[in-house]
């Protein structure tokens, strides 16, 4: 056991599965001397060389088609996009090829890729470098998106997307990178699909991704001391997604409320809200309610950053006048 | 553009029949998939390359069983030339069962694993970092094989191009682009919009490349050049950029009369005409007029064949329709 | 009075503006004396010259970036994006530069620009040629997003894109291109953020966009036969969003369905029916139902597509099932 | 790297004066800039170009007012450099409600459009294709007005950069294109992910173009450069790539140490500060001493006051957020 930081934890991740395997394989910008931007990657151009782990040059659609390629032919690539804003300048690669080519060319094709990325808010870094991408990734048929909210689960989900042999995105709240946990020895290895209930309560079901997870949990105490005892979900895994856990325990409590970082339209929020509309509506004791970041930029100024992103007051403000309407 | 003339010897002969075989292959599939989209058989779009079909064979013919091929939309000679029987390729333009991908695919997105053909891509300039890829993979195991992206001129301009040729450069991967300048991108002249003559040979400076030009309706120059450029790759030194100068003889897709393009520049190329030019050459060579005859005639009876036998295949059902989005065979998303 | 096709349409409402205002300019490829690959655009370069309407180099992000310069400095250029599949290769330019530098400039620059783009499937192009990406614009804050149906709107709603001082992706359904219409003569000019009932009903409401309009109309007259009478609402506009229609047709008849060609996670169908389920969740007297495509990439045989995209019978039977269940 | 040298006169003297003023200035700036960072005053991120004032400094004084400049995140200099107050950035910087942009783009977006600021782009590659458009709406209107997009060397890989640079020469668009080759991206040497050794004038043949270097440490030789390049946009001669050899003294953003950087580098670079070498070439040219002072405790006072007056804004609120993402000044995307 030794406690761990988030940004820790993804190396550990990566290094155990490197370890294990030698078709796995690392490229991305900075990645190896310099160990990441977010320091993500310490360690590991040391322990697996420069041939396994490998600087790129800025060339986002060159990194990813060579992991594409490679994965297509026989290794397990990993390959890291600095920020998911700048998954926009490779999009093609990840929306047209990758998703695609399995299934057009009738199963010829495996693709057995990791893309790893830095996402969303809470640095102060603007609208460019902020964005939360879950969406983007979630609505394109042949991608598993994946979000861990701790460290423990970064480090099981990372072995699992590793292992898995469709492609996954793997997007890490840079607002959790310096978040701490204690972490056990040893292998760590998770399933993808798997959302998990973090607290169980009998008057609403809060359900969570990534950043928002933590703050769900707080707001989950806060109402608490107010008489509302609520459910939360960490959702975990987009795709797939754990539909059962979540249809439960929303029939469980009645009431639905999604915590999303992703701007308002068409967010993966909207997507649980609709399927537990559809298939749960009956057990549904009042409106399904998303409590997401507006639909705008995000703005670079603190105080600006912070009244956008879903916070624990505004989760807790809404959830009560919701529930006292 | 050079070739190097040297005296053909027996071998050679044997190796030169089969490429005029590969190329009249090809183009009499062509033309039999054209006829086949008139019957309205073919239901989506597909893209000839009558006309450029000493490129594919000739590089074919350089190339290892275990070595890649990416090709574009325009990819049914690139297919077929490495080896891919026609019946599934009929079969796949005309959406049944029997496709090389079962109908998924469609004209613009053949592929064979099996024949190293590793998928035809419809988006301009991605298969370029996508072979990139693949022959980092050859590279980090060792294997020498060596990864061939087949483009066109139009396809110059577009970003992909110029992080692949840098990202292979640098990596020095046993990589060959290939270009297939036919002039004109659908309906504009590439030298119109490009900033160079030659797009992809003006440019090879830029990523620390020979520049290299062959006659792209010669199949024993594009043989001879692409021949070197293996080499090279399999020797580690790294990639290669090739500049075909070529010509469709139809239009871009589908049934494109191919009008905007001028009488005489069309009549130029026909005089080029990699065909008749290859056929002239061996009969100069000493093959016989019998031999070539029995092999069109072979190949001609194959088309009729593989025609037949791609008509008769099935029209896919919902099975194939949720079939391989995912690694475990199906398309489910949830729980 | 004239009729007209929906391509004949596209011309035409490019031309009443670019005749009314020197500023619009166009710009793509082969959208000059090849009058586009649809023939979207035939006559426009003849009447207008090689300056107003100019060919591109196949260099989608230098197409964009070069309307997005030319919006910011006082034009305001229409783009043509040949598929809409291809936005991928510039997605950069359109949801991180275009869509967010008024907000990130606070309000420093107006981006008064239409980029136009052949949408959606039924052509047998295969996965790479026939998406639906209305979402992938919806999702992102600073876009407006507009989808006609029909002819006559296709004038209108360009004209009002054209004139419109935000960035608008403008989608026209490949499926619909060769639909036709009478269309009045002279100017038409529509209003962006206006949904249109097309047909009143008591039992359900059916909520489509695009090329899913006119089979939602069909299936409407199919359901009426079987005693089960529906409101069709024409979408026509993502964002700006008409939910006082939405929401008004919905709350009459207490049942929603969205019928919608994207792909199934997070189309727009998931925010309407999540802004139903928030809103008016007590006019509702029934589960929302999504009729969409299934999460897969489109395939390419005319039989698998066919099956895919919403038929006129998935509709009826789909609503039938859930209207007697 | 050439810079003609010709004797001065009174006005070359004034005009280098101004040169050196706006060089100091913008270095003092960013020294602040640092101390802010520290003090925990600059919340985000902020990227400094301290030795490389003379880029800045030489193209803004070779632009013409209603000249457009396109920047990157690392634009502060290029901001100040046409002009724009230091109060407005220092409060950008700070997330203030006098901010240039009220604290909605922060330092990596500074944008003043009223002084042909046009943007700040965090996002590598992409102002290059906007800076083109910018050009296009000059040419369109024959206002003679030229865009310039700064980029730095590891930037020349990207896929934006080849697409801007074909389409620029292809349209002849009024448009500089200014590498700032500063030898390093984040924390990895260009020239180890480069296939050529200037990584943008070596590949200026690949668009028609000159290749042309320049010292960018040296003002003076910067001003030249670009001047012809103006001149050449403004006479419809299309665009210019001028790269600039230089060195950033600091790491590359917020409190990067810039560790990763040979000792040696950056002490052969630190004798090549830009700021003390023209400071040393002015009084030659006989500019007094006292004069250089005068000039440089203006600035200091200036820097002091700005970062006064920018501490003195206040914090933004829900109005800003909601604000202007929309023409019409909202943020409403339903009725
Ligand atoms: C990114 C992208 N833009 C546009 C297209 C549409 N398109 C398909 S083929 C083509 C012309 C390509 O010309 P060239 O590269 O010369 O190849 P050729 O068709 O002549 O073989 C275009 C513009 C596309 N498929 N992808
Ligand atoms: C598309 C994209 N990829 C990666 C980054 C992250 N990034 C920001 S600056 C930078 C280095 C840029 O180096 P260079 O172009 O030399 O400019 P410099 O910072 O040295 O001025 C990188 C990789 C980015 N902003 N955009
Ligand atoms: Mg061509
Ligand atoms: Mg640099």
């Amino acid at each position: 056991m030794a406690e761990l930081t988030f940004r820790e934890s993804i190396a550990r991740g990566i290094a155990q599965e490197m370890r294990r395997d030698e078709s796995v394989v690392f490229l991305g910008e900075d990645i190896g001397a310099a160990g990441g931007v977010f320091k993500g990657t310490v360690g590991l151009i040391e322990e697996f060389g420069g041939v396994r782990v490998r600087d790129t040059p800025i060339s986002e659609q060159a990194i990813l088609g060579a992991a594409m390629g490679a994965a297509m032919t026989g290794l397990r690539p990993i390959a890291e996009i600095m920020f998911s804003d700048f998954f926009a300048v490779c999009w093609d690669i990840v929306a047209n090829e990758i998703a695609k080519s399995r299934y057009m060319t009738n199963g010829q094709m495996t693709f057995p890729l990791v893309i790893r990325s830095g996402n969303g808010g809470g640095l102060r870094f603007g609208a460019q470098h902020s964005q939360s991408v879950e969406n983007w990734a979630m609505m394109v048929p042949g991608l598993k998106v994946v979000v861990p909210s701790n460290a423990v689960d970064v480090i099981g989900l990372m072995a699992a997307s590793i292992r898995d042999n469709d492609p996954v995105i793997f997007l890490e709240a840079k607002a959790l990178y310096s978040s701490k946990m204690d972490v056990p020895d040893g292998e760590i290895v998770d399933t993808l699909g798997t959302a998990k209930v973090l607290r169980e309560g009998s008057n609403a079901t809060l359900v969570a991704l990534g950043a928002m997870v933590p703050r769900a949990l707080e707001a989950a105490t806060e109402l608490a001391a107010s008489g509302i005892d609520c459910t939360v979900v960490d959702v975990r895994s987009l795709v797939p997604l754990d539909t059962a856990t979540i249809l439960r325990e929303v029939s469980a409590t009645g009431r639905l409320f999604t915590v999303e970082e992703n701007p308002r339209l068409c967010g993966w929020g909207a997507e649980v809200a609709s399927i537990v509309a559809d298939e749960i509506f009956y057990d549904l004791d009042g409106p399904i309610v998303r409590i997401t970041t507006p639909h705008i930029p995000l703005p670079a100024a603190d105080a600006l950053e912070d009244m956008a992103i879903p916070s624990v007051e505004r989760i807790v403000t809404t959830v009560h006048k919701s529930m006292n309407s | 553009m050079s070739s190097t003339k040297v005296a053909p010897t027996s071998s050679d002969l044997a190796h030169k029949v089969a490429l005029y075989r590969s190329q009249y292959a090809l183009r009499q599939f062509e033309k039999r998939a054209y006829d086949l989209f008139l019957e309205g058989l073919v239901k989506g779009t597909s893209h000839l390359s009558i006309g450029q079909e000493a490129i594919a064979a000739g590089v074919a013919a350089a190339m290892r069983s275990d070595d890649w091929t990416f090709a574009t939309y325009r990819g049914h000679a690139h297919t077929l030339a490495r080896g891919v029987p026609m019946t599934p390729v009929f079969a796949e333009l005309m959406g049944r069962t029997n496709g090389l991908m079962a109908g998924k695919g469609g004209s613009m997105h053949l592929t064979s694993v099996e024949h190293g053909v590793m998928g035809s891509y419809a988006v301009i300039g991605a298969h370029l970092p996508i072979a990139c890829g693949a022959a980092w993979s050859a590279q980090y195991r060792g294997t020498e094989q060596v990864a061939v992206a087949f483009f066109g001129d139009g396809s110059t301009n577009i970003g992909a191009f110029h992080e692949a040729l840098n990202f292979a450069a640098v990596w020095k991967l046993p990589v060959i682009f290939f270009c297939e300048n036919n002039l004109w991108m659908e309906y504009t002249r590439t030298s119109e919009v490009t900033a160079v003559a030659n797009p992809a040979a003006d440019r090879a400076s830029a990523y620390g490349l020979e520049s290299i030009i062959v006659d792209g309706n010669d199949a024993d120059a594009v043989f001879e050049v692409t021949s070197a450029a293996f080499a090279r790759a399999r020797a580690g030194e790294g990639p290669s950029m090739i500049e075909a100068k070529t010509y469709r003889h139809g239009g871009h897709s589908r049934a494109d009369p191919g009008k905007y393009r001028p009488d005489e520049e069309l009549a130029e190329w026909m005089t080029k005409d990699p065909i008749p030019l290859y056929r002239t050459r061996l009969l100069e060579a000493g093959v016989s007029e019998d031999e070539l005859v029995l092999i069109e005639n072979e190949v001609d009876a194959e088309v009729d064949l593989a025609t037949d036998e791609a008509k008769a295949g099935g029209v896919p059902g919902e099975d194939l329709l949720l079939k391989d989005v995912w690694a475990d065979g199906g398309a489910s998303w949830r729980n």
